[in-house]
């Protein structure tokens, strides 16, 4: 850990809350990309049964 | 009652139901204010906690509109008369779906928005406080508004003009709870009025918008 | 064989599953070693003390969120013109990554304000205009999340775009015009005035940059993998329900 | 259900007076008169929207279902989501038998904004089977209906009828069903009528 | 007008295919089909208000007045004024025609909002005289009607026939006039066509 | 054309129509800001030029939802689109018609309040002109909005978010001449680009608004 004096707080909730909302973007990403393509595979399936 | 508050919930939700953009337009309003007094800090300072409470009242006030307007639109609303609810009750349940979907976020958000117009520090509690208490009456007393006029075609406009002098008590008593805050004064005084204020129109209003509705459907 | 046969939905797909491994692998390395880098290996500014760590993560956000904004608007004038599904789709992929590049601006520009100017936040030109661009967002993804028909959907955001673009350029100079402002002039970027160490911020600086724009470009691959998805789910969906 | 000697009046003019009949369990009415006449008036009135000036219903206090000119359905939500907010306001929870009496499964899942003129009065009408009520007041309800659709409607009415319902219709059209019809054109106010209209103090 | 090989698409769905029919002056075609068809689809279509996904449509730019389910009223002017608009937005000034093919002259000074449902599609009607346009095209026109306005309606459009207009109808019901029929349940379009709909470049 | 400005207009005056309301808003705002930031004179006389601005502004918005809304709901909309009328024509009276009615009162009301909130002397003529220039600006956009908006079920407050940032140039130089002549000095320069803004907003936005329509309502 680097030594970051008086302004540590600052860095590090910077830091922090970056990565956090990062994080956020990704994981709601993935999750809805994941809930897409189950969404899609069953349509998929349930049209190739039909047609 | 339960299925009235989900229906209007998720109304609200879907895609252009409304919710978040209460919100948008209290962050729009407060915004605006620097591009139109200036950038001054100072100035911004004397006036944030006045400038945030107008803005939660607009925003409260444009949402308005849509809470009976659009029931009496597609019908619903007369068909919500002739269901086996009391009015009185599920004009109260539309009030509160409105607060959940208006006042909550707005109160939740308020804070940063501070942080925007230099909001001195000891402020902020004090802002919080006055706008959760506060705008669960705007919302009540904003239904008897629609209530009033919901035979009126598109009475957006109107709708503001009759209900904007009811909130001035609020206006009131609020924006000096958050004033006196932020001046590091004590603001109990005006907090607990305000209180008063809102239980008192919380447990009457849903009365007179019922009685103001069944007339005007008449 | 043009690059346009990649505005075909289905190709798209399969690029898109060809690539994306490349992409997210590229960004996690760019974005973890600058920052990385950044964060444990670079001294202290002589004024600015450790804050200038705050860099790393400021300017690379605030570089993506006007970038993706630029995207945008090239995908939404080439659905406009050539009207290809996957351009629009880009653009709608990409506006709630650029949301989040402007926020991360504006957060880690507030968080750094506040030693530096004594403010978390001032109405300086160039911070305000952040926020405009924030309101842009917003309001193009709450119309795209309003209209229900996809392609009026394309349609009505693509021209909200572009005329969002100019009006986002003429705020610009309406308020340069208002307020003169705090923040740093544009330059190459170089943190501190202090040109000595500036080499020292500036290669960790240029590594977080590449992350960035690899992470939005793998993000918004991927999300307009999804919203392709999604479009044919309810166009296989529809089209049932009519067999029905 | 009876109504006795009733007068309404629409826009502070009396439309319609001395209104008398009686529905029993299990019996339809047809309410048949030219525009204008005052039908939907009359229905609003019975159902409880408006006051009459004179006269009184029986019987019809919290046991009607009304269905009027328009569907009240939110179009943004979905024919099965319509649907369950209405049976849970009146405190069923049943929509299986709706769907189907009005061939709205292949539908349920689409909003209602994206239907079309004839699906939405299905999905209104068959609104009415989850209110559960016992007397239907319906304003032109086979409006914008194909032949299978008002045939639907008419087997749902006679089902609700066999159940001991009761229905009162204000139409223009052939309902599909047969029904005891009152004309209500012999009703209408005569111009010098008071009947304690809103206006009539300023006669 | 003549329409060639037509296909429509409504939520980006084909719903009618290989549509073509010629309508002469002087002819009118009522189409005819089940609840969802593409009936109001294919007006709009015709009238304008959307583009088609294939095929031409003829000689109907600038020659269409389209009558949609809504009639385009405003409530809070009277019939006359309601009238006059339209008539001057469509370069004529004489409403009084008008005003007698629909029996409106007793209504002339009230608000349109205060009509009753029949009243209100009896002046949604007489707008169409005042536009002087030869191709009326129709969304179930004699919806709320009563028998009288039925036969009102029926004569303005023999009237327009024999002026050398044509006109074109969606309904499910009688009209009250004889008119070739066009069933577009057989132009329904295949489940799986494509036909350029916007979502066919996801299938 | 002269038929649909005078139609406007007319539904504008009759009972309901929403003529005076806008001004009605732009008062009460005015009204509630000294109940919310406190009414010492010297901090209403800073904030005065802002704070009209922003009434103007507000109570434009409110009324744009009814610019298009109203139409499209009685169907009288895809009417108009069939009738013999360029739509950008018919768009721009339909703008004109906005601001006669909302834009003007205002314009004209201002130096009252402007009394009422303190307002600097020599601010008064700027401030005259300054809403004289930038309201039509707003009437105009505002219609873009209300175009993108239209086949939106109650898409008003989407409607504010929407033009919200489009205003912020307008409201920019327009709260600047009106500050800068409040305090006495030179406000030519601010004045042109105002008058420029308007003029380009109004010779090119009914084809952007004509432009969405036709999309929005397909
Ligand atoms: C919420 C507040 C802030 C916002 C929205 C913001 C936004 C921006 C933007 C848009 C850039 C542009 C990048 C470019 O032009 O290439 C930038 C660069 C920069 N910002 Fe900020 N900023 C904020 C606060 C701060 C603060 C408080 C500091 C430090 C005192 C700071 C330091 C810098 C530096 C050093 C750069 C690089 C400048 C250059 O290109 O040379 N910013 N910021
Ligand atoms: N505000 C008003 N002032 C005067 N007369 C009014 C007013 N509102 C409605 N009316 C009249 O009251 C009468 C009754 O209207 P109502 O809607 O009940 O008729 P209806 O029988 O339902 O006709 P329709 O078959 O056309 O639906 C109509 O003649 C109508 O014109
Ligand atoms: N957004 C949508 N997604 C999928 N299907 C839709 C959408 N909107 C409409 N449809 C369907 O398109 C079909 C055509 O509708 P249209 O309104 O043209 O029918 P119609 O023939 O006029 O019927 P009616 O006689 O009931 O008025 C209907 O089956 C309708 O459900
Ligand atoms: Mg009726
Ligand atoms: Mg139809």
């Amino acid at each position: 850990m680097p030594e970051l004096g008086k302004y540590a707080a600052e860095v590090l909730s910077a830091y922090g809350v970056s990565l956090l909302l990062l994080a956020a973007l990704v994981g709601l990403t993935l999750l809805r990309g994941r809930a897409a393509r189950r969404a899609l595979e069953e349509t998929e399936a349930e049209a190739g049964r039909r047609g | 009652m339960k299925a009235l508050l989900l229906r209007d919930l998720r109304l609200a939700l879907r895609a252009g139901g409304g919710f978040g953009l209460g919100l948008a337009f209290f962050l729009i309003v407060t915004m605006l204010v620097p591009f139109s007094v200036g950038p001054e800090a100072a100035l911004l300072k004397a006036i944030a906690p006045g400038v945030l409470w107008l803005g939660a009242l607009l925003a409260c006030l444009l949402s308005l509109d849509r809470l009976l307007a659009l029931d009496l639109e597609d019908g619903s609303l007369e068909l919500l008369l002739t269901a086996p609810l009391p009015l009185e009750g599920a004009l109260a349940i539309k009030a509160l779906a409105h607060w959940l979907t208006t006042g909550l976020p707005l109160v939740l958000a308020a804070p940063f928005l501070g942080v925007m117009l230099q909001l001195a520090a000891p402020g902020h509690l004090w802002l919080l406080a006055s706008l959760a208490l506060g705008t669960p009456a705007l919302s009540v007393i904003g239904m008897f508004g629609a209530a009033l006029t919901v035979g009126i075609k598109r009475g957006g406009l109107l709708l503001s003009l009759l209900v904007l002098p009811l909130y001035i008590p609020t206006l009131i008593f609020g924006a000096e709870v958050a004033r006196r805050g932020a001046a590091g004064l004590d603001a109990s005084t005006p907090l607990l009025m305000l209180a008063g204020l809102t239980l008192a129109v919380v447990a009457l209003m849903p009365f007179a918008a019922a009685a103001v509705l069944r007339m005007g459907l008449r | 064989m043009s690059l346009w046969q990649y505005a075909n939905p289905v190709k798209f797909l399969a690029l898109s599953e060809r690539v994306q491994p490349v992409l997210w692998a590229l960004a996690a390395v760019f974005v973890s070693v600058g920052l990385l880098w950044g964060f444990f290996g670079t001294p202290d500014d002589v004024r600015q003390g450790s804050t200038v760590k705050i860099i790393y993560l400021h300017v690379p956000a605030a570089l993506m969120a006007i970038n993706a904004w630029f995207m945008m608007l090239v995908a939404s004038l080439i659905w406009l013109i050539r009207r290809h599904h996957v351009s629009a789709l880009a653009a709608k992929a990409a506006a709630p990554v650029g949301l989040v590049m402007t926020l991360i601006a504006l957060v880690t520009g507030a968080i750094w304000g506040q030693p530096m100017w004594g403010t978390w936040w001032a109405w300086d030109p160039r911070l305000t205009s952040f926020l405009i661009l924030f309101l842009f967002y917003l309001g193009y993804i709450a119309l795209w999340q309003a209209v229900e028909d996809p392609d009026t959907a394309a349609d009505l955001t693509s021209v909200l775009c572009l005329v969002g673009s100019v009006f986002a350029v003429l705020s610009r100079y309406a308020v340069q015009f208002w307020n003169q402002g705090l923040h740093q002039g544009t330059s190459i970027p170089v943190a501190t005035g202090n040109r000595s160490v500036a080499d020292v911020f500036f290669y960790p600086l240029v590594l977080a940059m590449i992350g960035f724009g690899l992470l939005f470009l793998a993000l918004v691959v991927y999300r307009t993998g999804t919203e392709i998805r999604l479009r044919r789910t309810a166009a296989l969906r529809a089209r049932m329900n009519r067999g029905a | 259900m009876k109504v006795s000697d009733l007068s309404v009046a629409r826009g502070g003019v009396p439309v319609l007076s001395g209104v008398s009949f009686a529905l029993e369990a299990g019996e339809a009415l047809v309410l048949r008169g030219p525009n204008g006449a005052g039908k939907t008036t009359l229905l609003r009135c019975i159902a409880g929207l408006q006051a009459p000036l004179t006269g009184q219903i029986e019987g019809a206090e919290d046991r009607v279902a009304y269905g009027a000119h328009a569907d009240g359905l939110k179009s943004m939500l979905t024919v099965r989501e319509n649907l369950s907010f209405w049976a849970q306001v009146f405190g069923n929870v049943d929509i299986a038998q709706a769907l189907d009496g009005y061939a709205l499964r292949p539908l349920a899942d689409r909003l209602a904004g994206t239907l079309s003129a004839g699906q939405k009065r299905r999905l209104g009408l068959a609104r009415l089977l989850v209110t559960g009520r016992p007397i239907w007041v319906l304003d032109e309800p086979t409006v914008s209906l194909d032949a299978d659709a008002v045939a639907l409607f008419g087997s749902a009415l006679r089902g609700h009828l066999t159940a001991g319902g009761s229905a009162l219709m204000a139409t223009h059209i052939d309902l599909g069903v047969d029904a005891r019809v009152l004309d209500i054109s012999a009703y209408r106010a005569a111009p010098d009528a008071y009947l304690g209209a809103s206006d009539a103090a300023f006669l």
